[in-house]
């Protein structure tokens, strides 16, 4: 059978045949993991073989053509496809752990029809097929979010309603840019685009508009950043990775896919040293950037914290492409990986903790580094590589995009670029000293540290992060087949150093783990030749010897976490209010249901129905007349 | 051969660093008309400190104090200092702008362990004004890369060799006031010292190290003021023609902002991130349109 | 003018009259009079369509009859009309018998009584 | 041929038979339904078609004329189907009233599919209307009579243009065989030809649950009982769609091009249907009872199939009919499920149905296939049709495109409010008591063999090409295939 048949039959057999057995949640994970376990092998295998394809004619007309489903193994699409199921891999074992009685979210059979339609989606070789898949990621990742709660079903309303609005445009884009070339092919699709930007500039400017929607809309770039708050928050704690590394790869996928490639090869109006569309896209992503870091920074509910700070991820990502060189593609694909890896790792942390507490607003926790320090670990390492602070793998992938953007002189993209990574980190301590240090509440004097099989997949996160900081050439020799899948010309890359396009800049890391290791061993001889130390309670010392039972209060009381960034929230709240997105999304929500009452009224009422008859009938008469 | 040099320009930095630190208090107490103590005094202080028994509360004092340490010291070693580097590098500017963040990160662990409001207050303060100063400071630092097109110091303090006229400061006086106003900054010197403010929140971070943690808080800040000052004399004054001209051109800097420390008073922290944003950042952003077209 | 040209002038108004009167009155029993007077508008309307001046039964009485087809008027229409007029019968019947439960259960002939749907579910 | 005439015959001698029967009638009825379905299949099935069936020996025009093509018996086949269906998920009805109008109902409905002849089809449909009204007077409560009377005189009034019309019709073309007006039509002049078309849509549009005419679908959807909903969706709703096929696109048509003789009514027909779409989709979005949701929904399909016809080319008239069969199955999914889903809670309101998709998981997933085939989300039939309508409506004009954003749009909150619906039976029940009456099997059977059918379509829709291409072609080049039937030789 072919193989890339048997990508998609697997998760879709096995999607069904969970659903007869739900009521066993543990058997019905395990073939979940087992089923991401083929996935992730099968993949591995395919790697090089870019001829594989497989196709299917279906009795369907169009453009005077049967319709042909087909799917192709291209390295781009390996490329995503590969890490993402490699992600899935790992949480699938978290989720054996976290789905127990009281966490059950019975989402297995939808999640993997989700990951069918992921692979369809990234080995799409039509429009049709990736549409196909697309929308049905989209609808069965509404029903993953709602999951069953009430709560969550209004977060993946709102998902929803941003998603359906996408997979609208996107199916009008298809529609125009299909008639445009008269087939589905992707291939020739790009080629018709590249020719009507040469003979109707606007008209392109549409079509690709309607397709740059979607893919913002699904990776949630300015204007569209605010649902991942939402929806991450309310969805169910082990697939919130997943969404978040995941599912806004998509945008990105599609990005690369298509917009790069008509991009590159049009002849464009430049701004600077790159077309004025591009450069569009990376005013975008560095709004995206900026607004996320600042509204992540004011978060209380620790998922949605790190929701806007994937947001800010994807921002980087698509100022990474909006450059259109090799070093910015390749810093984005680079950082792709590396959002799936450290994102995982801290979504996989935090559930970690909710498991354990059940409490999701930071302010609430507190020290839990006493009771969970492998979480901790993992939650540390993470946000290191989160906030692109060498020697873990974020920082290679930052600094290959702030080295892109700066060759281009895209200048005040890049310093769009700084402020968001510098804002990252006080978002990511917040989460850190809030959640982690400070003083452990009495509630949770009695919680044990994640369960094995938690820790496993998250210690292979914290080590996967760290070895790819050190060698990058495990990312970058893939990324090396995508580039030139993609047309680019590039040398093949090494395992340690990443170059860039600027004099003398590039950067050995595996050189600069030595460094740092060395400085390391400096400072710990340092500490280790001094004094003696002697391990005190907390409170010991700040209270003076004080018990603050006897005040009436309990030390946790003591943690300042609440207003975190107080003053600083105040300097944008004029800002925040302006912008609301948010908030003019709902009020245009209610005057949608304000409509619908006013309508359904009329048809409750009925009073004017023979009026009505006339009128219909004046406006068939008057339509004869015109 | 590398490792030894490692360790010597260690050495050498936070060596530096704590003279510096002393000949700062001097200043400053004869600013105030005060004796002041020796110039050697932080040194001495550093023996006292690093031989004292001390407090901690968990294993996360420990890792982020060494943390903060290590992460200033490998920044240290890829600031060229004045053509000569520990080991061969490009000496990227923002390698060093990252790992900088790593001696922040382990304080901010380090000292948010220990569970005192005064410390974290301190901690949120100081990350605020982070954020403050990185945003003028990468717009010079853009300047600089932009118009020598390498983000390598060494190639930008090789572009300022000769005369002492092609110096950047010359070449971009704005970017130059900006960068001074920025390093105060940078330097947690007032007016921008709202994170350690000690009548407020008791000097912050520190309020909890006690012993050998006050002693590698103080060895990181030592570093910290090499590696800031450093950076300094690479962007504007040439880099030095040899490593005592180096250092002397440092002191030079650390000298105005110990000056400046002493004559102003202190910003609340938003004020303080107004206004770095408003006019080191506007200098700094005419200064980049000025050079980019 | 011609008497066709009164049957159609005449059935307009009925018809517009009637239309008028579904559309205006809020009693069900005037609603369905008004519906009445259009459906006799229609028929009058379908007759004179088929009317012919000076035309004869469109009955073969005799052989000779046969050369005088021309003359006869149209048989469908009248056709048409019959059946329409039982129709309409059976509307008004029909819609009567609706009437008197409309009652029944509203308490009122007024089509407006709209709180209908208030009352509990059935499947 | 003259056999077909059991289609109609049949179901009125069984209508007149209930008037007499106690217990037997479901069991008649079920049997002279099940007849009617599998001799319409036969039909379709043989070789014999088209034909021109003349009833009692008088040839067309002068006789009545029963007119087989593809399309017309595939309709009955459809509407068959429907009726067999609703009279299975009969929960309460015993009374002969009931099985008695219904079969009339049956035999109304077969009529207006078959017969060729205008006057004939005003029967018909006045036929339907009074048994439809019936139907859904059956519970005699106050909701019921409300809908019934006021669907009944707007139906009557909106009738009265129809006969108007037909009056109209053989005033100036002396003929009332749909063939013989089809092939003279263009010899009209235009004025009266847009006077007769006014007036016939205007009968038709009622019946069709367009805008500005369809006052009375929701309150009539809301006041029958779930198998009456079945009845008017599949029964009614698909003779509607057989309607504009054979009215506008074969008897108006511009002889082979399956486009409506008048641009002018076609565009302000386009213009109608938008409207309908837009504010059936808006009203059903905030709205909490569950059946008008769903009436509102079938107003925004029919909406949606006659833009498809209306735009006239090949592409979108696949699309349409493709669109048909899907709203037939999936629309019949969720009035079968919503029925029992009402009856187990004793609630018209869709937010009181939490937990029932847990507890019967299969009526669940079936509710949520029906919607998502409606919302024309791939994998599910209706998505084919909006694909093809779509892309056959790019070719058109402006009022074309500007329906394609709005059916864009719309498609938004449909998709909203159906899986906002859909997820709400799974989710936890707050209260832990019993429903207050069981799902009956059966039913929950149907739905699922339906939802079956729909992702088999949706799977592979090469299943049905066949027999849509058959219908697109005939409507391709509807004149003279309708008037080669009936009057071989003419064309």
């Amino acid at each position: 059978m072919n193989i890339m048949l048997m990508l998609l039959v697997v998760p879709l057999i096995t999607a069904f045949l969970t659903m007869a057995i739900l009521k066993h949640q543990k058997t019905v994970w395990t073939i979940f993991l087992a089923v991401s376990g083929y996935l992730s092998y099968a993949l591995f295998t395919m790697y090089g073989k870019w001829d594989l394809s497989w196709s299917i004619e279906l009795g369907f007309k169009m453009f005077g053509k049967n319709v042909v489903l087909s799917l192709i193994n291209s390295p781009l699409g390996w490329f995503f496809a590969f890490f993402a199921s490699l992600t899935t891999l790992l949480i699938a074992m978290f989720s054996i752990a976290y789905n127990d009685e009281k966490h059950d979210s019975k989402t297995a059979p939808i999640w993997l029809l989700l990951i069918f339609s992921n692979i369809g989606i990234f080995f799409a070789k039509d429009w049709l097929m990736f549409f196909i898949m697309w929308e049905a990621m989209s609808t069965t990742a509404y029903f993953i979010i709602a999951h069953g709660k009430e709560i969550s079903a209004k977060a993946a309303k709102f998902y929803l309603s941003i998603s359906l609005i996408g997979t609208s445009t996107l199916l009008l884009g298809i529609i125009l840019v299909s008639r445009l070339s008269q087939t589905f092919d992707i291939g020739v699709s790009i080629d018709s685009l590249v020719k009507l930007f040469s003979t109707n500039y606007s008209a392109a400017l549409l079509y690709i508009g309607l397709f740059i929607t979607t893919f913002l809309i699904k990776s949630a770039i300015f204007p569209f950043y605010m649902w991942p708050s939402k929806a991450y928050a309310e969805s169910p704690d082990d697939f919130t990775p997943f969404l978040s590394t995941v599912m806004s790869k998509y945008g990105v996928y599609g990005l690369i896919l298509f917009i790069l490639p008509i991009l590159a090869k049009s002849d464009l109006p430049m701004f600077g040293k790159i077309s004025q569309p591009a450069y569009m896209l990376a005013v975008l992503g560095a709004i995206t950037s900026v607004l996320a870091t600042i509204l992540a920074i004011f978060q209380t509910d620790m998922k949605k914290l790190f929701a806007y700070s994937s947001v800010a991820n994807v921002g980087y990502i698509v100022m990474g492409l909006a450059t259109m060189s090799v070093v910015g593609i390749q810093g984005a694909l680079f950082h792709s990986v590396n959002h799936m890896i450290f994102k995982t790792a801290i979504f996989l942390s935090l559930a970690a903790v909710i498991y354990r507490t059940g409490e999701r607003d930071m302010h609430k926790l507190g020290g839990l580094v006493y009771k969970m320090p492998l979480t901790f670990l993992v939650y540390l390492l993470a946000i290191i590589s989160a906030a692109g602070i060498p020697p873990l793998s974020g920082f290679t992938s930052k600094w290959l995009i702030v080295q892109a953007l700066m060759a281009q002189k895209m200048l005040f993209v890049v310093v769009a670029m700084i402020f968001a990574s510098t804002g990252a980190f006080m978002y990511l301590l917040r989460c850190l000293a809030s959640v982690f240090l400070g003083q452990l509440p009495d509630k949770y004097k009695d919680i044990k540290e994640a369960p094995l099989l938690m820790a496993i997949p998250m210690t292979i996160l914290m080590l996967l992060t760290l070895a790819i900081g050190v060698i990058p050439g495990i990312i970058t020799k893939p990324i090396d087949a995508v580039l030139t899948g993609m047309g680019y010309n590039v040398e093949p890359s090494s395992w340690t150093t990443v170059h860039t396009a600027l004099a003398k800049s590039d950067l050995n890391l595996t050189y600069l783990f030595y460094v740092f290791m060395v400085a390391c061993v400096i400072s710990l001889i340092m500490y280790l030749i001094s004094g003696k130390q002697e391990k005190i309670d907390q409170i010991d010392n700040y209270t003076a010897g004080e018990n603050p039972l006897e005040w009436d209060t309990t030390p946790d009381r003591f943690n300042f976490a609440y207003g975190f960034y107080q003053p600083f929230k105040q300097m944008f709240n004029p800002m925040l209010d302006l912008i609301s997105f948010e908030r003019w999304m709902s009020s245009f929500g209610r005057i949608v249901e304000r409509a619908s009452s006013a309508l359904s009224l009329l048809y409750t009422r009925s009073e004017g129905a023979i009026l009505m008859l006339y009128i219909g009938i004046a406006i068939l008469i008057i339509g004869g007349m015109m | 051969m590398v490792v030894i040099n490692i360790i010597l320009y260690s050495l050498f930095a936070i060596l530096v660093g704590l003279i510096f630190m002393g000949i700062g208090r001097k200043v400053s107490a004869r600013m105030h008309l005060r004796y002041g103590p020796p110039f050697y005094q932080s040194i001495l202080d550093i023996f006292k400190l690093m031989s004292r028994k001390s407090f901690t509360h968990n294993f996360v004092m420990d890792l982020g104090m060494v943390m903060a340490l290590a992460g200033l010291l490998g920044t240290m070693l890829y600031v060229p200092i004045a053509g000569h580097s520990a080991f061969i590098s490009n000496s990227n500017i923002i390698v060093i702008m990252y790992l900088m963040a790593i001696g922040s990160l382990g304080m901010a662990m380090a000292v948010t362990a220990s569970g005192n409001p005064n410390a974290t207050i301190g901690i949120s303060r100081a990350l605020t004004m982070m954020l403050g100063y990185e945003i003028p400071f990468f717009i010079i630092v853009l300047g600089l890369i932009i118009s020598n097109n390498s983000s390598s110091i060494s190639v930008i303090a090789a572009s300022q060799a000769g005369s002492i006229w092609n110096w950047n400061i010359w070449h971009m006086p704005l970017g130059y006031i900006a960068m001074e106003i920025t390093l105060q900054a940078m330097m947690g010197e007032k007016p921008f010292d709202a994170m350690i403010a000690p009548a407020e929140v008791a000097s912050g971070p520190m309020v909890e190290l006690s012993g050998k943690y006050l002693g590698l808080g103080l060895l990181t800040h030592a570093v910290s003021i090499f590696v800031e000052t450093g950076l300094m004399v690479n962007f504007f004054f040439g880099g030095g023609s040899n490593p005592i001209d180096f250092v002397i051109k440092q002191l030079g800097i650390y000298l105005i902002a110990v000056i400046f420390d002493n004559i102003f008073p202190r910003y609340k922290i938003e004020q303080a991130v107004k206004f770095l944003w408003i006019f080191p950042t506007g200098i700094a952003v005419v200064q980049l349109l000025l050079l980019a077209f | 003018m011609t008497m066709s040209n009164i049957f159609l002038i005449s059935s307009t108004s009925l018809i517009f009259i009637g239309l008028f009167g579904v559309l205006t009155r809020k009693n069900i029993v005037k609603i369905l009079l008004s519906l009445n007077i259009i459906e006799t508008g229609i028929n009058l309307l379908l007759v004179a369509f088929g009317y012919k001046e000076g035309g004869k039964v469109p009955i073969l009485t005799s052989s000779d009859s046969i050369n005088h087809l021309g003359n006869m008027v149209d048989p469908v229409p009248q056709a048409l009309v019959l059946t329409s007029i039982v129709i309409g019968l059976g509307t008004t019947a029909f819609a009567l018998g609706l009437t008197i439960r409309y009652y029944k259960t509203h308490g009122t002939l007024n089509i407006e009584a709209n709180d209908e749907e208030e009352v509990t579910a059935h499947e | 041929m003259n056999s077909v005439l059991f289609l109609i015959v049949i179901p009125l001698l069984g209508a007149f038979l209930a008037l007499f029967g106690k217990k037997a009638n479901r069991i008649v009825a079920i049997l002279i339904t099940a007849f009617t379905e599998i001799f319409s299949i036969m039909i379709y099935l043989s070789d014999k078609l088209p034909v021109s069936v003349a009833i009692g020996g008088w040839q067309a025009p002068y006789g009545i004329n029963f007119v087989l093509t593809p399309l017309s018996v595939g309709f009955i086949v459809l509407i068959n189907l429907a009726a067999i269906i609703s009279l299975f998920i009969i929960r309460g009805e015993k009374e002969y009233q009931f099985y008695s109008t219904y079969l009339v109902l049956l035999a109304a409905a077969n009529g207006i599919v078959l017969t060729g002849d205008i006057f004939n089809f005003y029967i018909f449909s006045e036929l339907t209307t009074f048994a439809i009204t019936a139907l859904i007077a059956y519970p005699r409560n106050r909701r019921s009579t409300g809908a019934a009377i006021k669907y009944l005189i707007l139906a009557s009034t909106a009738s009265s243009f129809l006969l108007i019309g037909i009056g109209v019709v053989y005033k100036t073309l002396g003929t009332l065989n749909i063939a013989d007006i089809a092939s003279k039509i263009d010899l009209l002049n235009p004025l009266t030809l847009e006077l007769i078309i006014v007036l016939i849509l205007t009968g038709i549009f009622v019946e069709l649950e367009l805008f500005p005419f369809n006052m009375w679908v929701p309150k009539a959807y809301f006041a029958g009982t779930a198998s009456v909903n079945v009845m008017l969706h599949g029964m009614l709703g698909t003779a509607g769609a057989y309607i504009i096929a054979r009215i506008l696109l074969t008897m108006f048509a511009v002889n082979g091009s399956g486009m409506l003789v008048n641009a002018n009514i076609a565009n302000a027909i386009i213009v109608i249907a938008m409207l309908t779409i837009f504010v059936s989709e808006i009203a059903a979005f905030n709205e909490k009872k569950l059946k008008k949701v769903l009436a509102f929904s079938s107003m925004g399909q029919m909406g949606l199939i006659i833009f498809g016809f209306m735009i006239g080319n090949e592409q979108a008239l696949t699309g349409a009919f493709y669109m048909v069969v899907a709203n037939f199955l999936a629309k019949i999914i969720l009035f079968v499920l919503t029925g029992e889903f009402i009856a187990m809670t004793g609630s018209d309101n869709w937010e009181d149905m939490k937990g029932i998709g847990r507890k019967h998981p299969v009526a669940g997933v079936s509710f949520v296939i029906g919607s998502l085939s409606l919302m024309g989300v791939p994998f599910f039939a209706g998505f084919w049709g909006k694909l093809a309508v779509i892309q056959g409506a790019m070719s058109g004009n402006s009022f074309m495109i500007t329906g394609i954003v709005i059916i864009l749009i719309t498609a938004v909150v449909e998709g909203v409010y159906f899986l906002k619906i859909s997820h709400t039976f799974f989710l936890k029940k707050e209260d832990e008591k019993e429903f207050n009456a069981k799902a009956r099997i059966h039913s929950i059977v149907i739905a699922a063999a339906l939802a079956v059918i729909v992702l088999a379509i949706g799977v592979h829709p090469g299943l049905i090409e066949n027999n849509v291409n058959r219908a697109t072609n005939e409507i391709l080049n509807s004149t003279s295939n309708y008037v080669d039937v009936v009057f071989p030789g003419r064309y």
